[in-house]
């Protein structure tokens, strides 16, 4: 049977402890479990926060497709996806990838295809406010994410 | 015909999104971004470069420009995306 | 400048929630974390518990080894390393790997790389004791655990 | 010289490790390990395959049996390591 994906795209924080607490608790065997967390950088400490936005209702479906196919494509127990959009400052969470199995590599592969996806096909774009009170350009989609989306197929 | 903006797009266009009706010869994606570069230097300036110009029809990607606006409700025009 | 990688032996149990923070406060510029568990399973509810037995002394010195390897090889920030011994529960801790890097693909390879080289260079070494009292035999290698360092070359 | 035993190696020889005395004949892992199992019953049993025998010397991994054993003060014996 393979795993039915939580998907939530949200403005609020997220507390990996507790996700993590949620979906290990009372289970005595999952085995492997890897979780991703990308944080905001602060560019050398020029930047004020990120502004992301994202396309309401796509953006979970999105998410919730990339996650189906990594739950068909690995035996994983769990795959759990949270997005943030808003503003975000520099150390805080942008998106959690918890992703579990009885097999390390099907944990770190599903968890990494779902981050390798998500940069190039989830609708979210990132602005950069800085510090000196300007508003950035916003954040350009990099070629080597596309290259590292193409590796998986 | 629900039409959303995001990012740099929407800026340039100085809208999130408009509800319009498309004239019936407007039949594929490419003919309805050609004709909304028509609308003003707003909508020229957002859709000049075509390679950084994302499209979605009912929430879904759009790849190829050449498919039909049959049954589709919802576009969405945007530049690349870059969440995570 | 290459991390230093921390490496714990010990036999007391971790929170990993306590060690991502530890790791990730106060900074605003490490951009991704990737964290490994493995967990203790209950092979379908029959396992009382796992016994690792572990060389002190060598099981540091490989771990270091092995962390240090991921940290020249891989642009990290930090690498986090603990790997427990004794009697261990289903559903309870065994190993720890934390990596974190400006680049995501730098944390889930540097991790990865850490757990498929403890697997076969540590030394630790598992034994089951079942529920019906009787004491199992010592888990074997697995040839895909073999496998699974050997790409890495 | 000090001689550690871990996992099912440990519990066919019966002890964890031992402090024994090498004769200087013995230069070589192999010639240990041959050595070895001229001890008794337990030692053979513990050692009769010798593809799952490792050898770490100074807590090092040792690849190749034919290593001299100069320098070294700690030889450990155990099977396939199962750790993570």
């Amino acid at each position: 049977m393979t795993a039915t994906p939580i998907i939530r795209v949200q403005e609020q924080d997220f507390d990996i402890a507790k996700e993590l607490d949620l979906i290990t608790k009372d289970q005595t065997n999952i085995g492997a479990v890897v979780s991703f967390t990308g944080l905001c950088r602060d560019e050398g400490g020029l930047l004020e926060a990120l502004e992301l936005e994202h396309y309401a209702g796509m953006a979970d479906a999105q998410l919730n497709d990339i996650a189906t196919q990594a739950c068909q494509r690995w035996p994983l127990e769990h795959l759990l996806v949270i997005h943030r959009y808003g503003k975000i400052s520099p150390g805080k969470n942008i998106v959690l990838v918890i992703a579990t199995s009885s097999h390390r590599q099907a944990a770190f592969d599903g968890a990494s295809f779902v981050m390798d996806f998500l940069k190039t096909d989830a609708p979210f774009w990132k602005k950069e406010h800085f510090k000196d009170g300007t508003s950035g350009q916003w954040v350009e989609a990099k070629d080597k994410d596309d290259q590292a989306r193409d590796r998986w197929s | 015909m629900k039409i959303l903006y995001f990012a740099w797009i929407r800026e340039r266009i100085g809208l999130p999104s408009e509800d319009i009706t498309l004239a019936p010869e407007i039949k594929t994606v490419q003919q309805f971004l050609d004709w909304m570069k028509t609308r003003g230097e707003n909508y020229e300036y957002a859709l000049e470069h075509d390679q950084v110009v994302r499209v979605a029809l009912n929430q879904q990607h759009c790849n190829d420009f050449s498919s039909p606006l049959d049954g589709v409700t919802e576009i969405a025009i945007f530049p690349p995306m870059t969440g995570g």
